[in-house]
């Protein structure tokens, strides 16, 4: 949830003063500049922002940020993400990761974290490999490819981030290329805005580990093609318009899912697929578990009575 | 004959109600005044498997079972004379429990079975049809021709029969009957009713010599303020008191009840129950609410706190404010046995985690300390921002018992130390070097107050460092922190010495135990002059100092735990100078009872060696008891002939 | 991999002896009769076969069937079948659990483990309930849904698991119904000849928690039209007919998931995917890691020399 | 003057090769003959922050490194005055660790800030452009322009100077250096060694008076069968000679070398290496590849380890015949120092788990031990179907040593007791009780084997029991196991003595800190009549008794260990009936130092307290060193003016 102020917070507000060691020319500079522009773009007031990752290289993004950071486990963005939300529901809170962390040892909870539909949103830096233990192979690395860093080519099918959020409930299914930064900022600030869970898979370079899908190849330096296009530049739409209509439901997370799986090799960004429908918020306001105050302020918790209780035991 | 103490045991298979029966004949038993202890006994199983429930009512409080049972009711063959029909049988029915005197209540078909393995011991067998019963009743609500349907109803007229047989009026167990059915439901609470009274009349006039009864007058009157609950409700509604604001959980056995009981309790108390994907979300989320400001929670046993490790140091090395974490251990290792008893967790929960990790461990002795302890451990997490670790098993999780209402007047909340921006100095650092090693926390959300926290080693601000300098210091401060309570939390939270100090014997031991030692102790030792028993309720911070003191000068030392490894007596040495002279151990998936304790202590005075286990009441030889125990049911299973296995349908009619 | 021998063998053949506790009518007895009625169908040797479960009602399968039994930890199947089989790839392995095992704490291995495509056939027992402890909400029960075993009904997004075994690189994906026994079996059996990572989801009924999808439910005794019906008795096409097409692989996914999420409510029984590629056994082969003798009665392994290793470090 | 030992640093930012230059002059050394040791220490970062590699070469075996630095080479400016540039910095580099009349080998422009933290202390001043060999070296390879974009070269450079320093000889630098160049890279490697050349040349006519010099002549010829290694690789090739058919891993650091060893080993030895989803998965892979017949095994690291308890239940309670678990200790807790050493799992490994769990725990002391270690555990894994626990650390994993070329000569295989259906009497039971524990184990697959095994409790079928004759009998055949294991291992495994028995301190530790020990009482006490030390390999099962035996009668026992809550001397306490009159810590991220230990001794003998914390080469007081460190160096900052953090550009012109 967005609280806004004056409008005079820039990208620069967003930023911390830590020394940043990540590697020259990473991209995953790109990913945090996008994410402070699109912080900046939404007003929100930096203290009611919490970024929260896991372990890799990406997961230090929380220090260079000048919001709220929490640098969790090793795959654990999204039960991280879970409780802190519901401790405090009017935080902007966002996940931030590796393909690593969020694809191989988180893959559990982002298929779990996924269909609650919890209001978040969460930023997959997918560069391939596991950088920070030096370049093994991740789980988005395609089969029978072989990076730099690898002892050898993979023998594992990919995962395809596009069709398994579909399968795991996420509302809001985007995709961003680190190193087109106004374009990817300006996807995290819809996923942020929308409410629900948000997922926004990052092709984040990593020139360090990863010689197959450096910045050359994304601009298809190679083929002569760019690789990559943008799906709102078409007539692609990926919204559904009735969410009461399980026939367009199904059919617009098809048509996702064919994109995220062109033959032709090209590469779309954008966004994927969006629903909205209740969070798991608004069903627990419904049933009267959550209030409107955040669980983190009701000082009411501390005066409750149980005596009701004892009296039934007696 | 009018016992002090009268036991009653029904049994029967999983799924035909006999802990719903057993637990309204405690409540009714309880209402009369009596002091009432209830435990149950079941398979890792839903419906078939045999399980049973003791109760134990006397006219002084009581905290175990004995062994011997006054009246046994049997719902099926396989309480009475075992599970012959297995490959290997693990049991051999509870026949042979009864004291003589005493008597089984069963059908009529059973008769001969039990006869044969009573071999002319004096027990009365009252046969009822219970089938008759449940026909009568249904019969008035225009259903008799359905009784074989209602064969769960069994259950009721068991109780009914059992009530007469004690001497218990009618109409309290009515009330309790119908206390159970709300609104439409009120017509099944009649025909219940009825069933019950047809087997209560039955009885009334067909059975006439147990010579065990209640005793004549219980001491206390009705108003008296005792309750009766389990251990995962006395927890429940000490975080409800607590103000914890997310309870996260997974399913399983024997946790999962207190999270259900919360999960009825969320709207009226602004409680949010999460179920998780699996524990390891269970821990994190729990420790980010607690980042995050709420009060925060998970329970869960063996193999749940298996996958909490890495939760626990994450809460340990970002100094969150908890969360509480209970633990109620079950038979281990591994899946091991999930619905039985056993105390193996405690090595494992003082050590789970990489690196040297500060926590709290406490292990509650009784429903009370379940109560306070829980709530207690809130203000610990907050105060001291550690992980506190509560450590209870299925006997406390399970166990049904009168006990004092609980006193909430003294209970206070301690939030610990905050972030305050009106009385910031320079900049806010969350991880502030400070005297005591605790640092003022800001909750996300707060201006002013923004902070970073990472599991990696890091500085005053929240970022990363590998300086040795800092390295070292903040290895002290959160390792430090447990000094800290060792010196703020009174002496009186962490252990307790039943008996007077100067008694030659000392028992030590923790968690659960309490029951059956308490009672063991009254009964070797009423006036409290040969035996005292200390109870540890702190195991980390361990309160070695004052232990070792309390311990000094004691001619014997007897220490008493569920598990093989006698892990408390490692502690022990570990921590202290004590030395255990026995080791009193119990690893056969049931909890101590009082006679047990007592056979162990008595071997202990009559020159017993270091280690005396104990099993099914006595005293026996780790090596040699057990397989003579799986042979003996050979056997016995080769003599009897084929025994039925209880009858499994298949789906019905399905297509093959 | 099948290893036959002369067709002596019957269904009874792969029964164990052991008491069987589930409840009186439980679905599982139709599925575990199912898989012996498979094994039997393909001859294949008890001794060849390995069942693998997780913890659960539906756990307790292996103790059930005459051949080689694990019973092995909460979630876990998938990493327990992974581990086996790599150790005597000539087994047939079949993996069976719940669904709270195998779409709830074990999804991770779930999406994981489908990637290999290693040759394995997995049964997920689906009755939407946490059954062995009491009934609580499983990962397939539907948003909204409220079994006599919930204290309250669901607001999380129920998994589809067609959809996540898509998503998941399963090569053989399909829908069996407890309760239609010989269906089943037929669904198993082409399980097992399929070589790759083979997905079974089998609706199963659980009359002692779940109320809601009953025998009759099932058979659409509330609507007065059954909700199942067979997907081969339509004219869906779920074979990839040409591996090598990338179109064509997206379009049979994405027609798969639309069967999954059909509006009508109705529910297909049958294949819904599949594709032959190499295995995950085969690439190793082809690297020359795995032999054609499992590793397990590899005894030229205990013989390696390991000087030249040695020499290097010198 | 010519040191018998000689200590060379490199320091550089992570990234700039200084690993592979500091090998490269390691193997040179050994190669001329001389006992060599290294160890790294670096940040979890892959490019940037700073690390250094410590060599010692010396005539005589060395085991650990030495506080004082011969000659320094530094690569950046944060090598030498450390690193100001962050709000609380971590160190001040590695000048002051220069001894008086060493050297520092730096580029011009680093030279005044040098000077001034030197303050005129005797140290020669190096002054090197690698800048400059490197464009001489490019030159030759018609690449002279492009100097800039092989910054990464001046580590040759600064291995050239650095060797022609220390009087080693050009040709085999040379030629170990090409070694690392195979096929087309040929080129390239010519071209570092033209450069290395340069600065081999620029340095032996420029600089000349570093008065510290390799000792004369190394006592040992070159073909003496010494081969120089690390710990992961020791593992690995143990594996492969055991037989290993599975190895498991998810990435971790300091693990995953051990895995990345063995996956280019894979087709060679037909050997499946199964990177995993997490460590969860790869635990549970490896005890059902154990079950299916082959040997496993699985790397990991404390995080990695915590989520392996489950696996570590799941592997003694279906007496899965391993696998083998090596935990490669780290800084904890949590995420921690993932780079740094610390022997903080101690207690974890020992109790991971919830319940009484059988399980071998071995804790090898240096490289060789890693060998022989690993190689016995399969054995022991098969043998007593046991998981096996090997507790190493980051200091054995990346420590570079010279050592005796393993001898394989000994070594068998034992795959313990195996169903042979030939043999077969009555019906095959997986878990037959059986006199020694051990139940003989057929393997899926063989015909007339067929078994069944649950994690849960289960008779000797393998099928579920819940019987109580069963229990105890089945707890005892798994726990009795560890007694056979202590009966059947010879001593020799478990423990060593070193020194004389009569001695009157022991100094008792485990692990990697063998090699500091030993060094330090080399130096302390060469004659041995003073100090002993117990070194313990076996730390479960605890050969209790023995140790108890070898430490009565001591006059003093030091316990010394990398932890903060002294592990170790915990479990001695509470085996036997030692208590440690002194425990040496150290818990900075850094293996103990040879001059550590010697510190740590002689402070106990002038009247240390019980505890005595070492760090940064001195005993220091845990309440106030590492703040005061922490305060210098923000002092040392703010009196430095802002230093430059290095540089780092962001991706090349991406689109805003
Ligand atoms: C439980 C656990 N296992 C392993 C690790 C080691 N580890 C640290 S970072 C990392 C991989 C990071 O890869 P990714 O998530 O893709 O992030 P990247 O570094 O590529 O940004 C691993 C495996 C860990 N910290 N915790
Ligand atoms: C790590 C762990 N957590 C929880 C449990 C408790 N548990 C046992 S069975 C079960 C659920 C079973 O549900 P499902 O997998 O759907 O199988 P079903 O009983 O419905 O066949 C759970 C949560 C456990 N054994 N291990
Ligand atoms: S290793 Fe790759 S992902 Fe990590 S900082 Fe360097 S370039 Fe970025
Ligand atoms: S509880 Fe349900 S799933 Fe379990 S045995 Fe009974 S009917 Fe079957
Ligand atoms: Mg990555
Ligand atoms: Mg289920």
């Amino acid at each position: 949830m967005a609280t806004t102020t004056a409008p005079q917070l820039t990208a620069k507000t967003y930023k911390s003063e830590v020394h940043n060691d990540w590697c020259p020319g990473c991209g995953d500079f790109g990913i945090v500049i996008a994410l402070q522009m699109a912080l900046a773009k939404l007003q929100i007031t930096p203290h009611n922002v919490a970024v929260v990752s896991g372990i890799g290289c990406s997961g230090k993004t929380p220090h260079y940020m000048g919001t709220y950071g929490f640098h969790t486990l090793h795959g654990r963005v999204l039960p991280s993400v879970t409780g802190l939300k519901l401790a405090n529901h009017r935080l902007t809170v966002i996940g931030v990761g590796g393909d690593g962390d969020g694809y191989g040892i988180g893959v559990g909870h982002f298929v779990s974290g996924g269909r609650r539909n919890l209001d978040f949103t969460y930023l997959v830096f997918n560069n391939d490999v596991y950088a920070l233990t030096k370049g093994q192979a991740s789980p988005t690395i395609e089969k029978g490819k072989k990076t730099k860093s690898m002892a050898d080519s993979s023998i594992v099918e990919a995962i395809n981030p596009v069709a398994l959020a579909l399968a795991s409930g996420y509302t809001f299914i985007a995709r961003g290329y680190a190193l087109e930064v106004k374009y990817l900022a300006n996807l995290i600030a819809q996923a942020i805005q929308h409410r629900g869970s948000a997922l926004v898979d990052i092709f984040q370079t990593c020139p360090t580990y990863n010689d197959l899908h450096s910045k050359s190849w994304y601009e298809g330096k190679d083929s002569g093609q760019p690789r990559l296009y943008k799906l709102d530049e078409s007539d692609y739409d990926p919204v559904v318009h009735d969410p009461n209509d399980r026939a367009e439901v199904a059919q617009k997370k098809a048509q996702a899912l064919l994109k995220s799986e062109e033959p032709s090799g090209r590469l779309p960004l954008g966004v994927f697929y969006q629903l909205e429908v209740p969070t798991y918020e608004d069903c627990l306001r419904e049933k009267g578990v959550l209030g409107h105050e955040p669980q983190a302020r009701l000082g009411a918790v501390f005066q409750r009575d149980i005596q009701p209780l004892l009296d039934r035991l007696a | 004959m009018s016992a002090p103490t009268f036991s009653w045991m029904i049994g029967g298979p999983q799924g035909s109600g006999i802990n719903l029966g057993a637990e309204i004949l405690a409540r009714v038993m309880s209402r009369l005044g009596y002091y009432v202890f209830g435990n149950i006994e079941y398979h890792s199983n839903i419906k078939g498997k045999h399980s049973y429930y003791r109760l134990r009512a006397a006219d002084r409080p009581v905290h175990s079972h004995i062994e011997e049972v006054h009246l046994l009711t049997a719902l099926d063959e396989e309480t009475l004379i075992g599970d012959l029909y297995h490959e290997f049988p693990g049991h051999r029915g509870h026949v042979e429990q009864v004291a003589p005197g005493g008597g089984i209540l069963l059908e009529p078909d059973r008769v001969e079975g039990v006869r044969r393995r009573l071999d002319g011991r004096d027990v009365h067998l009252y046969v009822i049809p219970y089938g008759e019963a449940v026909h009568q009743a249904l019969s008035l609500a225009g259903k008799g021709g359905q009784a074989h349907e209602y064969r769960i109803m069994n259950n009721t007229a068991a109780i009914g029969a059992s009530a007469a047989l004690l001497g218990v009026p009618f109409d309290p167990l009515a009330e309790v009957i119908l206390s159970g059915f709300h609104g439409k439901a009120r017509r099944v609470g009649e025909t219940n009713v009825h069933c019950a009274r047809f087997a209560y009349e039955y009885a009334q006039k067909e059975f006439k010599d147990l010579r065990f009864k209640l005793p004549p007058k219980p001491r206390r009157a009705r108003d008296d303020k005792q309750i009766m609950l389990k251990g995962t409700q006395a927890v429940a509604i000490a975080k409800l008191k607590a103000g914890c604001g997310l309870q996260t959980y997974y399913p399983i056995s024997p946790a999962t009840d207190e999270s259900v009981y919360l999960e009825g309790q969320q709207s009226q108390y602004n409680l949010v129950v999460l179920q998780t994907e699996d524990e390891v979300s269970a821990i994190d989320a729990a420790v980010m609410a607690a980042h995050g400001g709420v009060r925060a929670s998970t329970s869960t046993s063996g193999p749940g706190f298996a996958l909490m490790p890495e939760g626990l140091g994450f809460s340990a090395i970002t100094e969150a404010p908890g969360p509480v974490v209970v633990n109620y251990q079950r038979g281990g290792p591994s899946t091991g046995l999930p619905t039985r008893h056993e105390q193996g967790d405690l090595r494992f929960a003082l050590h789970a985690g990489q690196g040297d990790i500060p926590r709290i461990v406490i292990a509650p002795g009784d429903l009370s300390e379940c109560f306070y302890d829980t709530f207690d451990s809130f203000n610990y997490a907050d105060r001291y921002q550690v992980p506190v670790i509560l450590l209870l098993d299925k006997h406390l999780a399970a166990m049904y018992a009168t006990v004092p209402r609980f006193d909430t007047s003294g209970l206070k909340i301690d939030r610990g130390e905050l972030f305050d921006p009106a009385q910031r100095d320079g900049r806010y650092y969350r991880y502030r070097f400070t005297e005591s090693g605790i640092s003022p926390r800001a909750l996300p959300g707060q201006a002013g107050g923004i902070f970073w926290t990472t599991t990696d080693e890091h500085d005053q601000v929240g970022h990363i460092t590998e300086g040795i300098g800092n390295r070292l210091t903040m290895m002290r401060k959160r390792m430090g922190k447990l000094e800290l309570v060792e010196k703020e939390i009174p002496d009186e939270k962490k252990f307790a010495l039943y008996g007077s100090p100067q008694a030659p014997i000392r028992v030590v031991s923790w968690g659960s135990t309490k029951g059956a030692i308490l009672d063991a102790l009254g009964r070797l030792d009423p006036e409290g002059k040969r035996y005292a028993f200390l109870q540890i309720r702190f195991l980390q911070p361990f309160p070695a100092k004052q232990l070792q003191a309390l311990l000094r000068g004691a001619q014997k030392i007897v220490c008493l735990e569920s598990n093989y490894s006698a892990q408390l007596a490692g502690v022990l040495r570990e921590k202290t100078d004590i030395r255990a002279d026995h080791k009193v151990l119990k690893y056969d998936g049931q909890p101590f009872s009082e006679d047990e304790v007592v056979a162990a202590l008595e071997a202990t005075e009559a020159g017993a060696g270091e280690e005396v286990l104990v099993s099914e009441g006595k005293v026996v030889s780790a090596a040699t008891y057990g397989p003579e125990q799986v042979d003996k049911l050979v056997e016995l299973k080769e003599k009897s002939g084929k025994m039925a296995p209880p009858m499994v349908p298949l789906p019905p009619g399905y297509n093959r």
